[in-house]
Order: structure tokens, then sequence, then C-alpha cells
């Protein structure tokens, strides 16, 4: 058994799975004080990929300040998005929601194409040095700006529902808009907020994703590849969001370990995390820290 | 304070609920408004705070007016901020978090730091809510109405709407309430509009009262004026003050109200 | 009056029989019967081009309401409904080419096949509710997906696989024209087995689950037998859709069954309307005609002087897609609810016409 | 086949910390309307709970027409011929109001997934329509007939306990439970669902366990009352004796006599 | 006056733009242009480019609106979806199909070798089939592992998505793979997305392979080849003629190192003398002329210049028609379109076998600062042997 091959395949899944576990609390924060799944996820990454993309090659700003520029952008995005498009939709059916944002996902995906065309484009390199070995294992410099990050936000989040009010009040409008209003909470003010840091937050992934793969039209897919860790971790749980993360993460290059020096089955790597995440919600069906709804009557 | 004047409720764009409803609250008083089932009272209540957007419902008639501005073209969470603030059918708690979490929820429109003594008063109003940390959404019936009752009164408003308040509680309970609802009245000059089915208590605890069939307002009058009323005795009140006829030996033709 | 209303206005009924029947009026009955009829004649009137988009209409649809049943009427989202449409077209050409069975007894096969699928994927339904669930299905829809790609001896893998054309006593259907007829055929009855369903025993049992399972149960509806069975049923619709739709074409390749096929079911069926049959005949039209539609938009523009700028020339492309998002998007807003629900009010409104309520 | 329908032996359940009954038992005279009171939270809905299946209690037997069905799922129960309405209403929102009946003949119907739809071609259609013309009795016996084909979500909240004690009638039960079927009523409503259980528990035979707050209702209509308080069982007995008992008095009814109310208010006031 | 109708489905926007885009305008431009000079022999073509975004739907209906309305006689295609989808439809109505699919199971007419499902004889394309531009790549391989002078079996590893596209060529290039003694590992899977490969490059490298077949197109293989570069995997990559191309090259630029890629025609920059046509075509869309095409287009050009000299033929031999076009592919050998000499490699299809190119070029790729330099490394043209007919 091929030690060293398999603990740089585990820290590959830790790091890779902190980015999904910062994808993944977009999606909490979202569905938490919206209960919507938003599908257009994938896209808020790709256009803050984009957006940084062309701030650095068109406008030629350093780093981090294109960095900055685009989570700014990407926050008034998300302001606008909810203003224009799902603020019309409060109080409708969830799931006509969830369609909405479909609807966006499309949308955006093409415009992006037009406006940034078809070819993937690479980041201009940012860091001098590209990649720092950690027990034998190449890592990306941006993998650790974006861990730094991922636990900053992480931090953020987790106060913020605790203890502000406004935490309180995207719960509350989650579980019932009609009686939240009826007690002066906003419902556009949630969602507003809800989205743009979902929008922000999305956008720092996206531009890390694009720095260590490149941008191209199909980076989105992440919107969908972290389905399972969010479930895994419990849709409303922050802390779960990121620990599915992680297991997901492990997941995949455990599976290709396997995969790839015993089973020879091929493509474990995509598939395994979804029988994983079969057995774990058969045997904790709110995944692993999310809550259970009321059973009464 | 509160008026509503001569309004129309349509649900879904075809069904007409109310059919020109108007009453009046004045500052400082306690007000009922009673009716059998399916009267209109909720969407009455609902109108006034604004909710009823959310059900495909709206105002095509009418206006309603609060301390002198329009607010039945606003939306719920306006209203309350203008002081406005409605305990609505059904508890409507917030079920996945605790009671003490949905309490600081009614606190949500005030940032003055008082808000930890209203916790306080609140658990001196109802003592058992301290007691239950868990989530909300376990609580006995009785408990969630007690807190949602609560959860009102965090908001420190100048009127208080309240849909069936006593609905599930204990008769110990029910009398505890409206002794509170008057206390509040009372010490913070709340407004209140009361809606209720128990008359026996509601018409003695307001000032004034309405009452409503199918979204029309029949009959409307003064606490002494509809205590002494013919039809509330025979149909609220259950003979008034002669022998209460028992629910037995009921008979099963209706007497037909005088105002139909 | 009415006879000749598109609602009873008022209960006209003298029978419990009458007022269980699938149309809430007889004109109804007769619109929707003569409509039938004179869609038998269409591929005397119609070209080519409009036979096509009402076959993809036929097998779309059945698969459509068979989410429908899932999604609308038992409130259990399904992410993998692609995956599932994909293996009943397998489904059919295997059993026809392996086991050679004549095609028109492998369509209700590989229906009940993948119904035998379904259930499988359905199983965490016993335990999972919500998007939760939905989630696991997603997995089955990878899963499957996998699977086409790796089983050759099913999905004959990277070259896909071959179906035979339907035919009945020596009659081969291998003509758009004449598979029209099957496509139709199966849609209508299809349907007629949806509308008898949801108005009897089970189908009942389904949206109690869906509104209050914990009352259901208490009213002596078993939960986990309709969580399973609703998606047995669902994918037994979709397998059929599947079988359909390769025997259409003649040839099944791994490719197009995936998320976004799934997610384009979705979209028909909120579209057309939850727990609403019609609706989801509607949305599914929506869905097949926009993008056509659209098409034909782009070439009009191409002909203006529009069609010049280069800009847009390239961009019509990605227009119309933007367009397909942008129109499923306000539509929503419009009317979140579906066709079928302002189809409802429009009826309403004009049942009290002109008193408005 | 003894005379008591109902047998709860010794029942004890604990959520977490929050002890909602202790070891409560008693026994339904088969045919009889049984009471149960209590202060809010005494866990008068948990014993529910407990006998239709809902909650499993921690220790102890729930006894049914001498079948022990503690551990039995709900749906078992029902068929066991168990119907009940619930105090935080739990219709099905977007069925009409007489689909949500025909729900409650759910366990008595024959056809399937398979038979439904051939609808005609089986018998399927006959079934429907006799179990129909059942529920059409049920309706006209709760004077509801107006609002039969409105989607039930929409009903006035009065209206809906109404129609789900119909509901749970359609069940065909040998033994009905009511959780606070007055709640949200007017007095003339009241006489009206005070008339519906005396008729169904005296037509129809039907044994009726109810959780009621309003002491006159109880008082009038019911053979025994059990008062629970604090997940303990008080007492139980005639409702002369309970409402005599000083106790209860205190604890529950918080009075000492009746024209109480008035001053009750008047001192607040 | 008269004219005939082309169809050509094009995917500019779906999951396979970043070539198609490319390959549809040569499509587009080429149609356009042959108008623009006589059309065939006087004969309009009247052509509509649809793009169907890689969505069977879309393509059917496309197709039939094209037949029913249009009486279309021959049709360029693009992607395996939708030839594959329409592979019955096009053998039932008689209408060639020249796609960019180049799965090797469309180039078996009558189905002659077992291992076809289905027989396609009207399917065509320009360019080696999927699994023999793989064994070029082979052929190339071994010989470069001898010249190199390495010891041992060299390994080979096929690199790409479990998909109709990628797994086209699998299982017949590994068979060749092995003739030439080649140690064939086992195959490993990477999503057509892209995402982070570095898991798989880390078992390829520690499989140890030296030559790579790279199978995915576009971003996938992009971060493949970031994931391995920055893990440190020592392995010669050989893409898919839709894996090597100038975006590509910009777009991972330091990456690219010794990257061996399959053409079938020359750069745009070459100086042969089909070229200057090509570039008279390119004008159609690009006024400036200052556009560099990639080599995705130039075989675009080809595909239809084809399909237009088997028309001309056809137009002679009893009018344009599906059936004679077919017909039209048959009658020249080693035959390059008019004015397309140096960019067309010599096609010779038969009714029995439609592997109109069993050539390939074999062009290695270098980053060099700041840009990426080709060389052409050698060309290896495949026997047509029966055994590799359809497979
Ligand atoms: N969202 C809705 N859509 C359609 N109709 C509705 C809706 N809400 C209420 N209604 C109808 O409006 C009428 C009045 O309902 P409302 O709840 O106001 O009565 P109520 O006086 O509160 O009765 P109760 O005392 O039982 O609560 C009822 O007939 C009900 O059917
Ligand atoms: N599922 C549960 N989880 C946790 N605690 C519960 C649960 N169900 C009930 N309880 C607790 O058990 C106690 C009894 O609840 P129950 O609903 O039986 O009271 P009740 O007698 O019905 O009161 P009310 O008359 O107000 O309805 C309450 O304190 C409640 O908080
Ligand atoms: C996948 C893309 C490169 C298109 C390619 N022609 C195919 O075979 O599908
Ligand atoms: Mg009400
Ligand atoms: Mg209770």
């Amino acid at each position: 058994m091929n030690f060293e091959l398999l603990t740089q395949l585990v820290i590959n899944g830790l790091i890779v799975g902190l980015l999904y576990g910062v994808i993944g609390m977009c999606f909490v924060l979202v569905y938490k004080s919206t209960q919507i799944v938003n599908f257009a996820q994938g896209e808020f990454l790709l256009i803050g990929a984009w957006v940084c993309w062309a701030s650095l090659i068109y406008l030629e700003l350093p780093f981090f300040l294109g960095f900055i520029l685009s989570l700014v952008f990407m926050a008034g995005f998300g302001v606008l998005l909810q203003m224009v498009v799902l603020r019309p939709m409060i109080g409708e059916p969830i799931i006509s929601v969830i369609m909405v944002t479909i609807g966006l996902s499309i949308f955006f995906q093409s415009l992006m194409k037009w406006i940034f065309g078809v070819s993937p484009q690479s980041y201009p390199q940012v860091f001098d040095t590209q990649s720092i070995n950690i027990l034998g294992l190449n890592v990306e410099m941006a993998y650790l700006m974006s861990t730094v990050i991922a636990l900053i936000i992480m931090v953020a989040f987790y106060l913020f529902f605790k203890h502000s009010k406004h935490g309180l009040a995207m719960r509350a409008t989650a579980f019932d808009q009609q009686a939240s209003q009826s007690l002066g909470v906003s419902v556009k003010h949630v969602f507003a907020m809800s989205w743009g840091i979902a929008a922000t937050v999305s956008a720092t992934a996206g531009i890390v994703l694009g720095m260590v793969n490149g941008v191209s039209d199909s980076l989105s897919i992440m919107g969908i590849k972290v389905f399972p860790a969010v479930i895994l971790g419990g849709l409303d749980s922050i802390i779960g969001a990121i620990v599915g993360g992680l297991i997901i993460g492990v997941l995949e290059n455990v599976a290709e370990f396997f995969d790839s020096q015993y089973l020879h089955i091929g493509n474990m790597y995509d598939i395994a995390p979804f029988y994983v995440l079969l057995i774990i919600l058969w045997f904790k069906p709110y995944g692993l820290f999310g809550t259970k709804d009321i059973e009464r009557i | 304070m509160l008026s509503v004047n001569n309004i129309e409720v349509v649900y879904d764009e075809v069904i007409q609920v109310l059919r020109g409803v108007t009453l009046d609250v004045p500052e400082g008083d306690v007000v009922t408004l009673l009716g059998p089932n399916g009267a209109g009272k909720s969407t009455t209540l609902k109108a006034i705070s604004g909710l009823l957007k959310s059900e495909y419902g709206e105002v095509t008639k009418g206006d309603i007016t609060f301390m002198g501005e329009r607010i039945d073209k606003k939306n719920g969470e306006d209203v309350v901020r203008s002081g406005l603030i409605q305990v609505m059918e059904g508890r409507r708690i917030i079920e996945d978090m605790t009671s003490i979490e949905n309490l600081k929820l009614g606190a949500y429109t005030r940032n003055d730091s008082q808000i930890n003594q209203d916790l306080e008063m609140v658990f001196n109003y109802f003592p058992r809510l301290k007691e239950r940390t868990g989530l909300a959404g376990y609580l006995s019936g009785g408990e969630q109405q007690m807190l949602a009752i609560g959860r009102a009164l965090m908001a420190r408003p100048k009127m208080i709407c309240l849909d069936e308040p006593s609905m599930g509680l204990s008769p110990l309970l029910v009398k505890e309430v409206f002794g509170i609802i008057k206390k509040i009245n009372k010490d913070q000059g709340i407004t209140m509009l009361l809606v209720e089915q128990n008359a026996n208590y509601a018409i003695r605890a307001a000032d004034y009262g309405y009452i409503m069939e199918s979204g029309k307002i029949v009959l409307d009058g003064t606490q002494e004026q509809l205590l002494s009323n013919e039809d509330v005795k025979e149909f609220y009140l259950g003979g008034g003050n002669e022998e209460r006829k028992s629910f037995k030996n009921l008979k099963s033709y209706k007497r037909r109200k005088r105002w139909l | 009056m009415s006879s000749l209303s598109m609602r009873p206005c008022g209960d006209f009924r003298t029978s419990y029989k009458q007022d269980n029947t699938i149309f809430e009026t007889k004109t109804i009955r007769w619109v929707t019967i003569f409509t039938i009829i004179a869609l038998c004649f269409a591929p005397l009137v119609v070209d080519g081009y409009f036979i096509t988009l009402l076959i993809q209409i036929s097998y779309l649809g059945i698969a459509a309401l068979g989410l429908n049943i899932l999604v609308g009427y038992t409130g259990q989202i399904s992410l993998g409904h692609g995956a599932f449409f994909g293996f009943g077209a397998f489904a059919s050409a295997w059993l026809n080419t392996s086991l050679h069975i004549p095609v028109f007894l492998c369509i209700p096969l590989a229906g009940f096949l993948t119904m035998g699928v379904g259930m499988m994927f359905g199983a965490p339904a016993a335990r999972i509710k919500g998007l939760y669930l939905a989630i696991a299905t997603l997995a089955s829809q990878f899963i499957i997906e996998d699977f086409f790609a790796r089983a050759d001896w099913f999905s004959g893998g990277a070259s896909g696989s071959m179906a035979e054309p339907v035919s009945l006593f020596g009659f081969a259907f291998d003509t758009d024209q004449s598979f029209y007829y099957i496509a139709l055929f199966s849609l209508v009855f299809m349907f007629i087995w949806g509308c008898n369903l949801m108005r009897s025993r089970d189908g009942r049992a389904f949206v109690a689950v869906r509104d209050h399972y914990l009352s259901a149960e208490i009213m002596g509806v078993k939960l986990n037998k309709y969580r399973l069975l609703s998606f047995g049923i669902s994918s037994f619709y979709a397998g059929i859709g599947g079988a359909l739709y390769a025997h259409y074409l003649g040839y099944v390749s791994a490719e197009g069954f995936t998320i976004m096929m799934s997610i384009q079911f979705l979209a028909m069926i909120i579209i057309g309307g939850l727990g609403s049959i019609k609706g989801t005949l509607m949305g599914v039209i929506f869905m097949v005609f926009l993008p056509e539609v659209l098409e034909s938009g782009v070439g009009v523009m191409k002909m203006t002087d529009w069609g010049n700028i280069p800009m847009v020339v390239d961009g019509l492309a990605y227009i119309k897609e933007m367009a397909i998002g942008l129109v499923i998007i306000g539509f929503l807003i419009f009317e979140p609810e579906g066709i079928a629900h302002r189809w409802t009010q429009i009826k309403n409104y004009w049942k009290f016409y002109p008193f408005a309520y | 086949m003894t005379e008591s329908i109902l047998k709860v032996e010794n029942v004890s359940l604990a959520f977490g910390g929050v002890k909602a009954l202790t070891d409560v038992s008693f026994e339904v005279p088969r045919g009889s309307v049984f009471s149960i009171i209590g202060p809010n939270g005494a866990g008068k809905t948990s014993m529910l709970n407990c006998i239709s299946g809902r909650y499993q209690p921690n220790s102890g037997n729930v006894i049914f027409n001498d079948k022990i069905v503690t551990d039995l799922r709900p749906n078992d129960r029902a068929d066991l011929g168990m119907g009940r309405t619930f105090q935080n209403l739990a219709l099905f929102g977007h069925m009409s109001v007489l689909d949500n009946i025909m729900v409650g003949r759910h366990h008595l119907l024959k056809n399937n997934w398979l038979t439904g739809p051939l609808y005609w071609a089986s018998p399927a259609q006959k079934e429907e329509l006799a179990h129909r013309r059942y529920c059409e009795e049920i309706i006209d016996f709760l004077e509801i007939s107006h609002i039969r084909k409105s989607v039930a979500g929409t009903l006035s909240y009065g209206l809906r306990k109404r129609v789900e004690l119909a509901r749970a009638m359609a069940l065909k039960p040998k033994l009905i439970l009511l959780d606070e079927p007055m709640a949200g009523m007017n007095l003339e409503e009241k006489e009206d669902m005070a008339r519906y259980i005396l008729d169904l528990n005296e037509e129809f035979g039907i044994t009726v366990v109810m959780i009621e707050h309003d002491m006159g209702v109880v008082m009038d209509i019911s053979h025994q009352v059990m008062v629970l308080d604090f997940g303990k069982k008080l007492m139980s007995g005639l409702p002369e004796e309970v409402m005599a008992d000083p106790h209860v008095k205190r604890a529950y009814l918080g009075i000492e006599d009746d024209d109480e109310i008035e001053e009750a208010v008047k001192e607040a006031s | 006056e008269d004219s005939v109708f082309v169809g050509h489905l094009a995917d500019m926007s779906g999951p396979t733009a970043f070539v198609g885009k490319n390959y549809a305008n040569g499509v587009r431009d080429s149609l356009a242009y042959i108008n623009a000079h006589g059309g065939i022999d006087g004969t309009k073509l009247r052509s509509e480019t649809i793009d169907y975004g890689y969505k069977v739907p879309q393509a059917i209906a496309a197709y039939k609106k094209w037949k029913s309305r249009e009486g279309m006689v021959a049709m360029q295609g693009w992607g395996t979806a939708d030839t594959e989808a329409l592979i019955s439809f096009v053998a039932r109505d008689k209408t060639p199909v020249f796609s960019a699919s180049y799965s090797g199971h469309l180039t078996d007419p009558t189905g002659k070798n077992p291992h076809t499902k289905k027989p396609a004889p009207y399917n065509f394309f320009y360019g080696a089939s999927y699994s023999d531009a793989c064994r070029g790549l082979v052929q190339w391989a071994s010989d470069d592992w001898k010249s190199k002078g390495s010891k041992g079996k060299p390994k080979f590893t096929h690199i790409g998505a479990n998909h109709p596209f990628p797994n086209a060529p699998k299982a017949a290039c590994a068979e060749y793979a092995e003739e030439l003694g080649f140690d064939v590992l086992q195959p490993v899977v990477v999503s057509m997305k892209p995402g982070d490969f570095k898991a798989q490059c880390l078992s390829i490298k520690s499989s140890g392979s030296n030559y790579g077949y790279v199978a995915n197109i576009g971003g996938s293989v992009l971060s493949l080849i970031k994931s391995c570069d920055t893990v440190g995997v020592d392995i010669q990559f050989m893409s898919s003629i839709w894996g090597g191309d100038a975006n590509m090259f910009n777009a991972a630029g330091s990456g690219i190192k010794d990257y061996i890629f399959p053409t079938m025609t020359p750069f745009w920059g070459d100086d042969v003398p089909g070229m200057k046509l090509v570039h008279e075509i390119s004008k159609m869309s690009d006024k400036s002329g200052e556009e560099q095409r990639v080599h995705h287009y130039m075989r675009g050009v080809c595909s239809t210049y084809f399909m237009k000299e088997a028309m001309e033929w056809a137009k002679k031999n009893g009018g344009i028609t599906g059936e004679n076009v077919k017909k039209g592919m048959y009658v020249n050998k080693n035959w390059v379109p008019k004015g397309l000499e140096g960019v067309c490699l010599a096609a010779n299809w038969s009714n029995e076998d439609h592997r109109g190119i069993n050539q390939v070029n074999i062009y290695k790729g270098n980053y060099e600062n700041g840009g990426v330099k080709v060389e052409k490394v050698s060309q290896v043209t495949l026997e047509r042997r029966d055994d590799w007919l359809g497979y």
C-alpha cells in the first residue's frame, strides 16, 4: 500500500474540500434565510472569476485590487439581482423560486459566454511562487490563500447567525415569511442581505478556482458538485457545510486512490461520493449537522 | 387611532370575503371584534397589518388609516414599524427557534437596550416559558399561544391586534391572559383590537365591540349595549346572566337572528 | 348554461358519478375528445417538422407527467428523472435486441424495468425528506449516467445501441407520420391513466402524503409504501417516455441523459403547474416550442440588417439561450403557480363575468 | 369483549428533560364520552399521540379492543378503527374538503395504482362512488355541504375543525380522539359541535375521547373526566366530582365560584 | 433559379462550443463562399446554421425542419450527440451527413466489421477517426520510445471522461498499443468539466505511465495540464484532434511542455498553395482578414469542400440528391478539393469504407517566452486494416 500517495491525496482532499465548504456555505446562507436552493450558485462563481480576470487583464490592476474590486462588484450584483428578480417572488412557492434560479443560471451561463467567449483563460501569475510543497504534495498558493479566507468567512458566518438579530430574522423568514412580516421583519432586506453575501463569498471561491484551474464557462459545474457536501453536512448548518466539504474532498481523493491502486473500476473519483452520500443519509437523514424538522401535531 | 373605512377584500382576484367593513379603534381603548367562523375577522386583521399579499388577497375598496396615515397600501413590516403589531391566528411561532429567540425576534424592530428587561416582563407574565428551553415547535398548544402573545409585547407597539388569543388556553390561563391584556392596556396604554370567540370575556374586557357576519359588520355598540342585546346574549354569551342552558339538551332548531 | 361553460357555475349534477368525471363539464370533455380526434388528422395537414415536435411533446410529456406525480402530487423533488428516461430508452432497446422481444412489448416492459430501478433509488425516501431527498436523487442521476457509459452489455457503451422501429402485425411504424400515432396513443393512454390514478385511492394518498404526512399516516395511509410507490410510478412513466424516444430515433447513445435533462423536466412541470395534469402538458408544450420559436426568431433577425452587425451575429446563439432563461424567469414572476393556475383563474373570472366577484 | 374499549396502562413519556407523561393509567368504557382536561402543557395531546401512535411511550401499554397496540404504526391503528382530530389543524391543505374526507376511507378502499387507473374497466369506479355516498352522509350530518368542493386550506379556522371531524368520522372509527374540538369557536358553533359529538356518540355509537378547555362543554356532554397535571393523572371521575374537587378548581379553573368570571375581568379593568 | 438546401448544425453556445465555434465558422464561411462564387456549377446553396447547443432534441427538430421544409440534400453536422442521434434518420432519408464526430463506428457503411452495431451508410467526416488518430499517436510514441533508447516496455494510459466521445477510441487504441508492445495501464477518468485533477495526476504519477492519451477537450484539458504540472507528473501527453489548438495553448501557457497533438490540416500561417483560398473564405465572416483561424476551422472548410465536389459530380450525374452526393463521394481516389491543395489531405471514400482520411500529422507544442511554438514531429499513415474498419 502506497502510503506516500495516500497522504498526498488526503492532503489534496482536505484543501479542495475546504473550497467546497466555502461554496457550500453560500448555499447554506441562502437556504437558511430563504429556503431557496440556489441553482445559479455556479454562475456566481463564474461571474466572479471572469470579472476578476477581466480586471487583471484589461484594467491591468494588481491582483489584490482586482480581487477586492470583484468582491465589491459581486456584492452589488447579488443585491441588484435580488431586487430585480427575486423580490417579486417573495411569498411565492419555494419550488418556483428555485426554478427561477435555474433560469438565472441559464441566462448568465450564456451571457458570460457572449461577453468573455468560449475558450478557457488562465489568470496571470499572481504569486511569484506558484506552489509550495506540503508533505511531498505541491499545493498552489491560491489554495492556501483560500484556506485562510475560508476560515475567516466561516467564523464570521457563525457569529452572524448566532448573535446578530439579522441572523434571527433570516432564520425566521426562512421558516414562515408571513409570520416574520407580521413581526416587522423586512423580508426584502433579509433576501437582499443573504444574496449579497452569498454572491460575494462565491466570487471568492470562483476566483481561487480560476487561478488554479483556469476560467471557463464550465467552471460553474462547481455549483452542482458541492450539493453532496452541503447535504452531507446538513442543509442549514454552516459548520456542516465545511465538514461536508472536507469529507467529500477527502472522499474523492481516497476513492481515486483505491480505484487506481486496487479496484480499477474507473470514475470512482466522481461517483464514490454519491454512494457514500446515500449511505450516510440513510443513517442520518438530516446530514451530520442539519436540524431535524419538527414532527409534531 | 385606527380607522377602517368600508374596505372590501378579495382573495385570488375572485373570492370576495369582506363586503365593506368599517370600524374604528380610539386611542387607548380595547375594542373587540366578534363573529362566527368564516365571517372574515382574521381577514380584517390581515388587511390592517398588510399581510394579505402573501395570500393573494388584496384590499379592493376603502382605506385604512393608522394614526393619521394610510396603511392599507403599506406592506407588513412597515405597518409594524409604525407601531401596530398583530398576534396572528394559530400562533405562527417560529418552531425551529427557541422561545427566547422567538421573543428576541419580537423585538426585531427595536434597537434600544431594554430588550432584556422586557424579556423578564414576559417571563413574569408567562413563567412556564422560562422553563421550556427546547425548540418552540415542541411547546404545547397553550405554551405556543403564550409565546405568541409575549412575542408581540416585545415589540413595544402602540397598538396590538390579537387574533383569538384565548384559543387553546386553559380557563385559568384565559382568565390570566385577559387580565394581562387589560393590564398591558392600562400600564402601557397600548390600544387593543381583540378578535375573540370567547365573547364572555371579550365583551367584558372591551370598551367597544363590533359583531361581524359573512364579511359585514352587523352590530356594534359599547360594552353595556352589547351585554344587554338579546341576540348577543343568545348567540355569544349563552343566555347571559339567566340560567346557562346545557349543551346536552340543546334545542336543535335555531332562533333567527334579528339582524339577518 | 352549464352545457356551454368551461366551469360549472353552481352545481347542476344529479349523481355522484357525474360529479366524479375527469372533466369539470361536458363542454370540456367534448372539446378534449374533439381535439384528440383532430390530432389524429395532423399528419395530413402539418409538415414533418411539426409532427416531430408533436412526437417530442408526446414522449417528453409522458415522462414529465411521471415527474409531476412524484414532485407535484407526492411532494418529493427528483433531480434524476433524465437518467430514468435514459434508462427506459436503453432498457427497451436492450430487451428488443438481446432478448428479441417484440418492440411493442418492450416499451411497457422497459417501463416496468425502469420502475424497479426507480424504486431502488427511491428507497431512501423511506427515511429522507425534502431537499435532502432531492439531492439523494441527484446521486441516482450520476450513478446511472456512469452506468450507461460503462455497461457495454446493456447500453453499448461508447458506440451506443440501436432500437428497431415499433412494428405491429408486420407493419413497421418507421416513418414520423406512422410513429406519430404510436406516440399520440401512448400520450392519451398514459394521461388518462394519470387522471384516473389521481381520482382514485392511491392518487389521493399521494396528495395526502404531500400535504401532511403525519396526519396522513394517522388516517391510515402507509407512508413509506406511498413514498416509494410514487417513485416507482414516476420512473415507470419516465421509462415509457424513454422507450418511445429510443424507438423513434432508432438509436440510443449515452449522450444527453444528463442532469440538464432532469432539470428540463423539472422546468416543464413547474412552469406547467405542479400537481396539475393538464398543467404538465402545457408546460411541456411551452418548453418544447420555446427554443424553436426563438430559433426562428434568430432566423428572422438574420434577415434584418441587424444580421450584419458581427457582434450580434456571433451573439445570436447566446442571445437565444439568454432569452430562454429570461422567458422562464419572467414567466414565473408573472405566474409563479404555473400555467394551469392562471388558466383556472381566467376560468373563474369568466364564470362570474360580468360580475367580477 | 370487555366493556372498556381503550385501556392505558402506566404510560410514561419524556422528551429529553421534559416529562410529558408519568405513569398514567385509565380506562375508557365502550360507548362513553371521556374527557381529558388539564392545564396547558399537562400532557393531554401527548397522551392522545401515544394512543394514536404518533409517539411511542417510553414505558407502559396502550390496549385497544383487547389488543395491545403499543408498537403498531399509526396507520395500523387506523385500520383497527381509531380516528382523531388535531389541536393544530392538520388537514390536507390543497385538497378539496371532499377528498380530505375520502382519504379517511383510505383503509376501507380496495382499488390500487393498477386497478384504480383502469377506472371504468375495474371495480374501482363502483367502489369510489359507494364510498363517496358514505362521505356525503357525513357531510350532510356535519352540515358542510356548501364547502364540499372548496380547498381545505382556504377555509376559516372553525370550518377546518369541522372538516377534520368529518375526516375522522370517515374512517368508520370505533373510537374517536378529539383534541380541543371547540377551540376557536363561538358559543353558537360550540353548541353545534357539541350536538355533533353527542350524535356521533349516541347515534353512530362511537366512543369519544376528548380534550377540551371549555368546562361548560366538558361538564355537560362527558360521562367521565380525567384531569392531567404536569404529566401526572390528578384524578378522574364523574364531571361533577371533578369540578367539585378544590385542587382542580385552583390549579386548573382558577376559580372558587362561577360568577367569578365577571370579577376576574372587573378587577383587571 | 435552382438551388439545393444544406443544413448546418453547430454548437457555438453549448458545452463543446470551445472547439465547435471554430469548426462551425469554417463550414459557414465555406458555404457562403461557395455561393458567392457560383455555387454548385450555378446551383445555389441555400443553407441555415442552427446552433443546437449540443442538445439532442433541438438537433432532431432542426433536422426534421430542414428535411420537411427545405428538402435538404446534405447536412454539415457537429458532435457525437447529434450525429449519433440522427444515424437512423439520415440512413432512412438518404441524406449524407458530414459530421465533426469522428467516432470509428461511423466508418463502416455496410457493417462488415462484427464490432459495428449500426452501419452508418450516410455518415461521412473529414479526418482520421478518433481511433485511427489515436493509433497514429501510439505509433509515433513507440518510435519516440525507441529513438530515446529507453529500456523496457513503455506504459500507455487513456485519460478522459467516461462518455461516448472520449471513450470512442479507448478500446481500439489500447488494442493497438498492446500490439506495439506497450504496457497498457488502467484508463484514468477525468471529468469533461474542468476541476482540480491533482488526484488523477497523482495516480498517473504513481503509475509511472510514459504516454498519456488526453481524450477530453477545452477547460478539462487545461485543468488537467495545470494540475499535473503542479503535481510534477512526468508523462508525454498526446491529445485528441480536439485537444490541441492555439486557444488551448494560449490558455495553458507555461503548462505546455512537449505537448503532442494530431492535425489533419496545416496551420493558418503555413505556406501551402491551398491556404490562399482558405484566407479568402475566412474573409466571408472576417472582412479585415486579420483573424487567425485554428486548425479546426480548416477541417470545417475541407468537410464542406469535399461535399461541394461530390455535389458537383452529382449534378452532372442525375442531379443533386442525397443518394447521388453519396455516390459522388466515392468517384475520386486520392482526392483533394480544387484550390485546397496542401490544406486538405488526400482522401479516399468507398461504399464499403468511410475512412476517408488515413493520415495524421503529429505536432509538438512548447511554451517559449510568452508564446507556444509548434513543430511537426511526424506524419503517420495508417494501413486500412479490415479489423479496424468501423472500430
Ligand atoms: N387565502 C385565502 N384564499 C381564499 N379564501 C380565503 C383565504 N383565507 C380565508 N378565506 C376565506 O375567507 C373567509 C373568512 O376567513 P377568515 O379566516 O377571515 O374567517 P374568520 O372570521 O377568521 O373565521 P375563524 O373565526 O374561524 O378564524 C372564509 O370563508 C375563508 O374561506
Ligand atoms: N415532541 C416533543 N418534543 C419535546 N417536548 C414535547 C414534545 N411534545 C410535547 N412536548 C412537551 O410536553 C409537554 C406536554 O405537551 P402537550 O402538547 O401534551 O400539552 P397539552 O396538555 O396538550 O397542552 P395544551 O392544552 O396547551 O395543548 C409540553 O411541555 C411540551 O413542551
Ligand atoms: C466533443 C466535441 C469535441 C465535439 C466532437 N466533434 C464530438 O465528437 O462530439
Ligand atoms: Mg380567524
Ligand atoms: Mg394539546
